[in-house]
Order: C-alpha cells, then structure tokens, then sequence
C-alpha cells in the first residue's frame, strides 16, 4: 500500500547497514530475551484459553520487534501509552510474567482488580504502563495532555504512544495528532500497521497512501519502518524520542507488520486473511531476524535459543500456575475505587449484596462466551 | 414457523428486508466477510454484494454521520456499531443531529435509519463489552430505542425499526444471541413501536423489564410462584416513545411494583418508570415502587455475576414488595 | 464579603485557586485573548500568562482528552466547553474514561479534573444553545456533576470542584450568569460537595430544583403564599453522588412534592428524584409526586419562553399538589 | 501560514490569467449580483441585530467570491451542505431574500418554523440547501453518507461541503474526510480559511501548512486557492466537480479568504484581530476585485454597480419589512415535527401548555442575550 521504502537496519542476512544501536551485549540479550517472552507469554495464553483457564486473550505473535523495539527506547521516567497487543513493553521493562498472568486471570492480585478483561493491563512502576481501555483512540489525546503536562512542569518525560491502523480512524487520532502539533508535546506516536482491523484490510481503513503520510496534516514528521526489524524501529524512535527531549515536538511512526495470529482468542483469521500474505510474512519473523543479526555479532546459537525458549517457559508457566491458584477478588472490589471517597449509595448497594448473598446464597456464574 | 435463536432471528430480518427492498444497506465495522463479532449479519454480503453489506473505517462518529446522509438521500441506512460500549463517538450524531434534523429543518430533511448494536452483560466482556446505556438515549426527544427480548420480537420489532420514519436505535440483548430460541414467523412482519408485551400474566406484583431481565424476571416469577405470589411480567420492547398508558394501566390492576434492569440505578430507566407511576397513579400503589438494577459502579469482569441482576435479586425485591 | 454577579464568581473562583496553586490551568475554545464568549475567563491570561490560559483548537474531544492526561500527571485542569450543547463529541472521554479511569486501572491512575460548561435556555440560543444536558451525565458513576444557583455557591462550589479527586462536570446556569447578584466571600473557601441547600424553608410542599430553575421555584413560592401555600425550596446543587438522604428527609417532612428542572422530562433528572422517594418513602406521600420539565422536545428558539418551566408551571403544580 | 502559492485567476489590474470561465453575459452579472446581495444583506442584519428587530446574524462580508464562486458551479440537482456564513451559496440558487430574512426573524413563515437562531436556513428548492446545524464539523460526514447514497443509487449529484478552518479541527472532519476517501465519494469538501476560529487564530487551530495539505492522510488532493477571487474558486470548484462526477472520488480545496466583521453580531473582533491584517484584507475586497474584471470586459460601470446596489437594497429591506409584520410560529410547532407521528406523551404535554395558557396567561418573553 505503501510507495514509499521503508526504513530498514538489519539485512536479510543479519548484516546491519550503516546505524550503530549503542547496545551493550546485555541490552541485546535483554530485547532477544523479552521477545521470547512475549511470544511464549502468548503461547501459553492461547493455550489457558484453549482449556478454558483464562476467558480471553490477544495474539501478539508477529509484532514482537515493534513494540519492544520502541519500548526499548523509553527510560522508566517516560510514559508507555499502550495498546492491548503490546505486552512487550511491560515485559521490557520489569513487569514481571506473574503480575501479567494475574491480570490474564481477573484474580485478587491482578493490578486492575478482576475489573477489566485479560490484557488490559494497568501498571505505574517499573515504569508507567497507563490503564489499557478498550475504545480504540481514546489514549492518543489523553497521552498528549501528559506529555504536554510534563513539558510546562518542566520534566524531560517523553510519551510513547501505540495504536493501530484501525486507531488512525478514531476521532482520538484526529484531536491527538493536532493537539500534539500545536503544543508541540513531547510525544512518540507508534502506529503498528499489521495490516488488519479484526477482519478489514487497510485499504478499508483509508485511501491515503499509507499512514506516515498522515502526520504532515499535523504538521510533524511521519516515518515508514519496517516493524519486524528490531534495530530500525529503536532507530526511529530514538530520533523521534531525541527531537521530543529537545523541545521539537511530536513524531508519527507507522511501522509495517504483521499480526500472525487472529485478532483475539475469539477470532478465525483463516475467514478473511489470504494465504499468501500469511506466507510472505512467516518468513518475515521478527525474532528469527534478530536472531541472524546476533548471530553476526556472536551473541546467539540455535542452543543458546532453546536453552532461553526452555527457561522463559518455564518462567511463564510457573507464572500462570501461580496466579491460577489465586481466588477471585472480593465482593467489595465491585464498590470500591468508584470515587476516592465512597459515597453513601455505593456503600449500601455493597451492604445489600452482601446481606443478599447471606440470606439467599451466591450468584452463579454465567458462561457466556467472548466473541471478539 | 421455523425456531430460532434471537441472533438468526435478527439475521433473518436483515435477509427479508434486504430482499424486498434494495435501498436497504447494512455496514459497520466487520459486518462484511466476517459477519460481525457475533456474526449477526453472516451471510448478507454474499448474498447482496459489497454494494449493500460492507465494512467500514473504524469510526463510530463517521458511520452514524453516513447513515444520516444516506437516510435523507433516499437508502435505509442500518448501521452496526460493534458493541453499545462503543457508540460513545457517534453520540453527538445521534442525539444532536439524527434526533433533531426533522425538528430543527422544519420537516424538510429526515434521517429514517436503524443503528443496531448488542448491549448488556453476560459474556464477561468487563467494563467495556457489556454496559447498558439505554438510559443515554432515552432522554433524547427524535429517537426512538427498541430492545427486544424475544426471538418473534427481534425480527418484527427490527423490520417495524427499518420501515420507520424516524432514527431507530435498536439495542440487541447480546446474552440473549444465543440463549433463547423460539418460534419465527417465515418472510415479512412486523411488531408495532407503541406497545408493551405482558410477558407473563399475574396479579400481585408486576415486574417492568425488557431485554435480557426478561428471563431473569421469567424465572423470578417461577420462584415467586412457588411462594404464592403471583408476578406479573411486563416487557417494555419499545422504550423511546414508552406505551405509558400501558405502563399506567398494567401498574394500576396490580398496585404493586418492581422495576427491572441491568444499567446503573442512578438515574437509569427505571427512574423513568418510577416516576411516571409516582406521579399519575400514586394511589394505586401499595408498596413502595422498588427498582432492581445494576450497581452505580462501572460494569465489572470476574465478577459480573454479582453485578449483573439475577432471580435472587428479583425475587427478594418482589418478596419484599409483596409483604411490604 | 463583595456583592457579584453569578459570572464573577466564578471567574473570582477561577482567580483565587490560579493564584493559589500553579498546577491549576484553564484552557478551551476562545478563553484566552477574548476571555470565553459569555467572558467568564475574562483577565485570566492576562494575569496568569499563555501557559496558564490558553486557547485550544476545536475539538471537545481533544480538550477533554487531554485534560485527563493532564489530571493524570499531577496538573489541575479546569477545561471549558463553550456551551454544554457541543459537550457531545467529548462524552467519550468523559463517560468512558474520565469517569471509569480509577475503576479499571484499580486505582492507579486518577483524573482529577474539572469540565465547566454553560447549560440552559433563556439566551434565545435555539435547539443548540440552550439545551440541559445533566441527565446524560447523571448515569455514570465516577464522575460527578455540580450546578450552582448563587454566586457564593458558584465561586464554593468551584474551588471544591477543583480540589476534589475526582472528575467534575460543573454545569454553569447561563441564564443566572448576569442575573443573580449575591454576596461573595473574598479569597479562598468551599462549599462541600455532598450536601443539597434548603433555599427556602416551607411546609406544605417542597420543590426540588437546581441551577437556573431555582429563581423560577422562589418566584412560584412567593406567588403561592399568596395563597396561603407555604413551599418550601430546596437546591440540590451537587446532582452525582447526590445527597439521597437529604432529598428523602425534606420529602417525608412534608409529604407534597414537585420536581423541577428545564430539561426534557423523559429519562430526565428529576424521575431520579421521584424514583428515589417513590422507593423509600412513598408512605408519606400525601399527593402525587410532580415534575414540572421542559417537554419532550427539541428546544425551540422564538418560542423559548414557552418551552422553559416558569412561574406559571411551578405554581400550577404545586396548587395541584396542595389541593390534591 | 501557507508557503504555496494559492490559485489565482483574476489578476490585481482585473485582467485574467489564463482561464475560460465559459460564463455567459448573464452569469456573470448573476454571480457580482449575488455577491452584492450577500454583502446588502449583510448590512441590513447587522443594522436591524443593533436596533434589536433581530436577535443575532452572523456577519460575513469579505467572504462573498468563496461561497458564490463554489455554489455556482453547482447544479440544482446537487446538494449543499453548508455553514452558517454561507448566505450567498441559497441567494445564488434562487432562495428569495425574503425567504432568507423569515428566518432571520424567526417567524411563523420561516421554513425552520422559529426553532433554529437566525442564519440556521434550511431549504430543498430550488436546490437542497442543507439544514444549518450549530455544532461544528457533523455535516461532513453526512454529506459523505448523500453523496455515496447518490453514487450507488447511479445519479450524478455531487455535495458541495463548506466548513471553516476551525471545523478541520472536529471530529466530523477526519471521519467525514477519511469515509469519502475509502468511498470515492462524490464529495467537494470546500474549507473556507478565513484566519479565524472565533477569537483563534489559525496557528492555535493546527500546525501543518495549511488545511489544502490535510487532503493527502485522506488519500484525495487537495487544492489552494485566493478565495477572494470569484474566478479562482469557480475553476478549482469545477475541477473537483468534475472529478466527482467523473466517479474520481472526493477533493478538498482550501479557499484563503477573511470575515472582516466579527464572529457573530455578539462579537468584538478588535479585541483579538491585528489591525493590519485588517487593512491587508481591505485591499483585497473579493467584491472590488470581481468589479475590477467585469469592467474589463465590459459589463460593469461604477453607475452600474450603484444602480445594482440601490436596486438590491431595496429589495432586501422590503423583505425585512415583510418578514417583521409576520406572526411568531404558533405554539403547536413546539411540539410537531419531533416524530413523524406525534406520540401521546408529546401530543398530551401539548395540550397542558395550551390548557395553562388559557387558565393562567401567557409565558413571557425573557430578555437573554446571544454571548457569541
Ligand atoms: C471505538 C471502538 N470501536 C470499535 C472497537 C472494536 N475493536 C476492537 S479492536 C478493533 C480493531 C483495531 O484495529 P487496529 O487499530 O488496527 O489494531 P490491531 O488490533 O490491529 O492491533 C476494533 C474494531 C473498539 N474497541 N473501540
Ligand atoms: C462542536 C462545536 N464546538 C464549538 C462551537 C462554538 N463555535 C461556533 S463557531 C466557532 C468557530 C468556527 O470557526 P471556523 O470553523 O473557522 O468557521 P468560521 O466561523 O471562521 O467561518 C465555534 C468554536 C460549535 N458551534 N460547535
Ligand atoms: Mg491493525
Ligand atoms: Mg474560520
């Protein structure tokens, strides 16, 4: 869809052209090994869903070097603004599998408090993982006014904020993108074009050609990368990062990827996704790729692979066991974090449904299915 | 006559306008080749072509603006928006042009359309796949809002939406889809807008409700009658101009009553309904008018079946009503 | 103490919490160089600087959007819709986010905000600049929803708006904003957010109303002690989380009711009210519960006088009420 | 703001660069007719908004060749969607300036029936003049949904779309624009860059150069023009109108013109308006400027163009005349026109107002003034 090349690092033969990640081994090993997270994160969830364990969950197999790519940029003193797909920049950053899992199972311990549905996840440290919610766009302004409260109290924070194709439809797409333009805010806006809005391609989405080219209506700079390339997203953000600390205002990245499993747990890609683009894009796997590139620089073998795929699944599945074992949240959790203080009406609504579940016993639950 | 489930009742719906009526469109986001989350509109595109049934950009602001352009330009628009959590976009559509266009141009332009979106608890769909926002529309004066709860009302009180001269916003119980079943009539008809069902007669209490708290309200009754008391179950369907004669009468043989429903209490429907009893046949009443309804807290996951009203709730309301 | 209109109380308010706390900004449509089409901001930038006020593009959504980001990360906002007409676009980010943000992120994130925005007829502003929006607001738990009737209330209520942790939308009676003058208290106080004011006290009916129908209540007091009915008037001022305690002792101490308000009458606020005593207290009810509402339609514009609730219709019910 | 150089036709010495407008005679003086009646009637609302005969009119003098210059390239068989500032786009197509000033009085004659403000026309002959609706930006996207109806349906009506540099900031706006581009929709999206928002400059409003470049996100071109120059507008209108019809989809022009009164007549402009930018525009007068040609070939005199704007006066005034003796709307066009069928609830509060009127007088009229 796109005339436009996009902008690539490593070489098909792991061979990098003319960029310099700065890097350390370690910090190498750290973005191989949370892509492996994260691509094990989701095997195992397709598989709790599968057995009915968790209710839902959303596959992110494909898009690892994206979101970690552009995680990898941000400090713990910046903001992730993220999407439900983008797991990778939790786990990037130190949120540990089992305060992920947590969430996946709705229990006591989750963060959200069994509230939201499995990936929707809420974190405030390592690093500030802001609430996900499920309408689409509703973010891109609130990221911006973060952003551009940081820029008037002074602070170097940038937000990095991720949405899809479809999310350049939203009217939070709209008002975001402007306000950022003129507040000049320090924001990073990752569009992950993955090709696909649930079933609708893009050329559904919008006539432009592509969606770098959008933000030139907003008056900021638009970049095409290639998203399964883990060193030319960092490439761009880090620009897009740099021109935020220095007070030069916001940058649209539209990194090109692919989504290889079906929009959700919910969902048969097969309905709607043509083979060939299915094949074009397995051999296009962002891991394998980073795997040839630290294979050049001496970082990686087939064994050392395996031995971490073992270790992080192992990691992963106790993590899973673990949050299993933990009851639901309490009742109160229905009435609580409503208002800071909680009002005389929500407390008696608490009170009744307690006396209720006393005098007539529990409700029983239902087993409705997601469908999306 | 043929059973079936509310969800191929509606899809039949779509089928027999969409036959008979080439001005008929169905579109909204994966309403094509997927067939819509819930696959309400499966099989239309490949029966009507991408020219009548397809998907959209994602944006709720911009599908109810199209309709309303295509419905005073000669189509019958009906739009799909994913999940009622999502209409929030398209309210300013809704509620500012839709619902004023005949009124603010003098009768001159009018957007006759149907916005059809699945709304309500029950497939742990968490805050934001499961709220019940009937009460946001209902205070809208150029709207009309329909919630059917059975399979015969789905299909005719959706063709009597598309034939309408007015904007429709027809609320499907999504807990419902799949979960009842019942007999069908065959080809085109239709369920007026202006009347109430008696769902179930009875004559110690009366139960408003409508949508998917027409079973829960079904099976409170079942319990209650075991007690001796004997429910009556009235299933509002049209909201948005309400029968409220009907409502008057039904809350005037029975002079006691319990109102029903899944959204927030706090300035819900129900209110509505309490309201209108309180002020036009208060003394008919012989208990207080009690409203069961969901709690005044965002919509939760694990827990949504203590929040989601249930029998033991009805029931107790009903018992308490009963011996008040 | 200084004797000020509605207007500049607010914008008294405005000053005194700017001054006091830098993390407070006002931003919106216009409130910069111009100072807000009613002037409300007026001085604002001038004092506080283009950081502190400034102008935004024209996007409810986008102004709202932010603010919660804002809120989020340790500022004050106080963001202005021009006229609560074109709040719609916004009900997005105020119903889906603002309100459930602490709900779904378990209380880690907060948006502590405010939203003002003039509502109400009387400016002859025709369908789109007049209309009473409380209601659509009203259902959502996690926001809440203030409404001033005084100039000492405005300026107190305001900077306890601001200062409060959780969303505020406060609705400003255009109409009362040159139209009541009242006392004012110099620098910093606040008026609580949980608790209604008794504006007149009486004996054989109360009127529940809030904002600009409060005068409209005073005025039918007045005219139905002429005739030896004794009203009494209360403001509910603060609509989410209402003071329901309050509301239900005023009803049972005098057991005549009317409730007012200049918005459509259908899933308005006031059958929240009814609703509310209609289940707690209904045996105290000597008369049927009335409202008096703007009707079920689209504002007018040429007609306007017509289409608000005024004296006439206050006192038509309460007389009805007495004499029942 | 803009760094193109926007279209121009009718140079400074009134002579033309290079384009054949193919009007006759007669549509010439039709279109500097109209434009003389815009700016009269103009005149007698603000006169008649300052004697307190009308509540509010919305001034739009130097304005003209933008909202003429476009509709006259429209067929009676297309539709109109505008804004409130674009009087002369019904005047051009044979709305009566009596059936105009019905309106602005809000009478018992007026096609809104008294329920909209002044300047909120609406009309469907002899052209379909679309309601006015006072919130920004939601006609877009309905104007997208009648231009796509009218494709499918295999007619050749096009929609002409006028909104001003503030409504690039709505929502309707990206979904309006963003749909017809999918769509192909035969849509003329014509922003009217009058440098002003109310009381916000366009900078405030976005920081891309210019609205025309917004076009490209949405996959549709976009053209700047001098929107004071009646020529111009009318060869950028035709060739969008002409790709529309064509079945080439939806084009967006950015007209550069300015409002040299204020907002509305509740509007001080002095406050926020730099006065040379005023005098810049003065100079520029798109009346002035259209007199300019036609003197060049021959068609305008300065006797003529006095002759014209007494005779145009006169006429405007009578209708003021006429339209003030008219009655307000009957008490019972409160409660028609909300549904098709009146129902009960409606039809009973009607009676109650009714029944009080009789029984406890009349309401009377507040004294509120319109702030904006
Ligand atoms: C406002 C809104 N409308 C519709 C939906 C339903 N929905 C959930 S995800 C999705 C598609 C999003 O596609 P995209 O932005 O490309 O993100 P991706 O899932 O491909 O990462 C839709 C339509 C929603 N969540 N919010
Ligand atoms: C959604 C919405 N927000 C705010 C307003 C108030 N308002 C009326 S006109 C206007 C400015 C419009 O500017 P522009 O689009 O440039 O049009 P112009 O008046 O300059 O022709 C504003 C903010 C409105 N009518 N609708
Ligand atoms: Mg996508
Ligand atoms: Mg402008």
């Amino acid at each position: 869809m796109s005339p436009n090349e996009p902008l690539r690092v490593i070489e098909p033969d792991g061979g990098v052209n003319g960029y310099d990640s700065r890097l350390t081994e370690d910090q190498l090993i750290h973005c191989y090994r949370t892509m492996v997270s994260v691509r094990v994160f989701d095997e195992i969830c397709l598989k709790l869903q599968r057995s009915g364990r968790i209710a839902f969950s959303i596959p992110n197999k494909g898009v690892e070097a994206t979101q970690i790519g552009a995680a990898s940029v941000m400090k713990t003193s910046d903001w992730l603004f993220p999407s439900y797909r983008d797991f990778g920049m939790a786990l990037y950053h130190g949120v540990t599998p089992l305060r992920m899992m947590q969430n996946m199972f709705g229990n006591a311990e989750d963060q959200a408090k069994g509230r939201q549905m499995p990936v929707h996840f809420s974190f405030e440290e390592p690093i500030r993982f802001y609430s996900i919610s499920s309408p689409i766009g509703t973010h891109i302004p609130q990221s911006v006014g973060a952003a551009y409260a940081a820029k008037l109290r002074g602070e170097d924070t940038v937000c990095l904020t991720s949405f899809g194709d479809g999310g350049t439809s939203s009217m939070g797409f709209h008002s975001g993108l402007n306000f950022a333009g003129v507040w000049k805010a320090p924001v990073v806006f990752l569009c992950q074009n993955n090709g696909w809005a649930i079933s609708c391609p893009v050329e559904e989405q919008t006539a432009s050609e592509g969606f770098a080219i959008k933000a030139r209506g907003y008056g900021m700079p638009g970049v095409l990368i290639d998203g399964n390339d883990l060193l030319a997203v960092r490439k761009a953000t880090e620009e897009a990062v740099e021109r935020a600390r220095a007070g030069e205002g916001p940058t649209l990245i539209e990194a090109l990827t692919f989504r290889m499993g079906g929009h959700s747990t919910s969902d048969d890609p097969t309905r709607y996704v043509p083979k060939d683009m299915v094949d074009y894009w397995a051999k296009r796997d962002p891991i394998e790729r980073f795997e040839k590139y630290l294979e050049g620089v001496g970082l990686w073998s087939p064994e050392m692979g395996k031995a971490l795929y073992d270790e992080v699944t192992e990691e992963i599945k106790e993590a899973a066991r673990q949050a299993e074992k933990i009851s639901s949240p309490a009742l109160d959790t229905i009435f609580s974090d409503v208002y800071a203080e909680m009002p005389p009406h929500i407390r008696s609504q608490g009170q009744a449904a307690f006396d209720l579940a006393r005098t007539r016993g529990d409700a029983e639950a239902g087993d409705g299915d997601f469908p999306l | 006559m043929t059973t079936r489930t509310l969800l191929q009742a509606i899809n039949d719906g779509l089928h027999t306008v969409m036959k008979e009526d080439p001005s008929v469109l169905v579109f909204g986001e994966d309403v094509g080749v997927k067939g819509g989350v819930f696959l309400v509109t499966e099989g239309l595109q490949k029966e009507f072509g991408k020219e009548r049934c397809f998907d959209t950009p994602l944006s709720e602001d911009g599908i109810v603006g199209a309709a309303i352009g295509m419905a005073m330009n000669g189509l019958k628009p009906v739009a799909e928006i994913q999940f009622q959590d999502f209409i929030f976009p398209a309210f300013d559509q809704i509620v500012s042009e839709a619902a004023k266009l005949r009124y603010r141009s003098g009768g001159q332009y009018t957007a006759p359309m149907v916005i059809r979106t699945p709304y309500g608890g029950g497939i742990q769909g968490g805050l934001y796949h499961s709220q019940s926002g009937e009460a946001y529309f209902c205070h809208t004066p150029g709207l009309k809002v329909v919630i059917p709860s059975t399979p015969h009302d789905a299909k005719g009180l959706l063709i009597a939406s598309i034939e309408d001269p007015d904007p429709v916003l027809f609320l499907e119980p999504k807990a419902l889809y799949r979960a009842v079943k019942g007999e069908v009539p065959e080809g085109h008809y239709t369920v007026d807008l202006t009347t109430l069902r008696e769902a179930r007669p009875g004559k110690d209490v009366v139960i408003f409700c409508y949508g998917a708290m027409v079973p829960v309200a079904m099976k409170a009754a079942e319990l209650a009658s075991e007690n001796g008391i004997d429910c009556r179950v009235v299933d509002l369907r049209t909201l948005l101009p309400l029968d409220e004669e009907g409502v008057l009468e039904h809350a005037k043989a029975v002079g006691r009553v319990v109102v029903l429903h899944e959204a927030p209490r706090f300035c819900g429907y129900g209110g509505e309904i309490s309201a209108l009893i309180a002020e036009n046949c208060i003394e008919y009443m012989e208990a207080p008018i009690t409203r069961v309804a969901g709690f005044d807290t965002p919509f939760p996951n694990t827990l949504e079946h203590h929040y989601l009203p249930d029998h033991r709730r009805v029931l107790d309301a009903v018992e308490r009503t009963y011996h008040f």
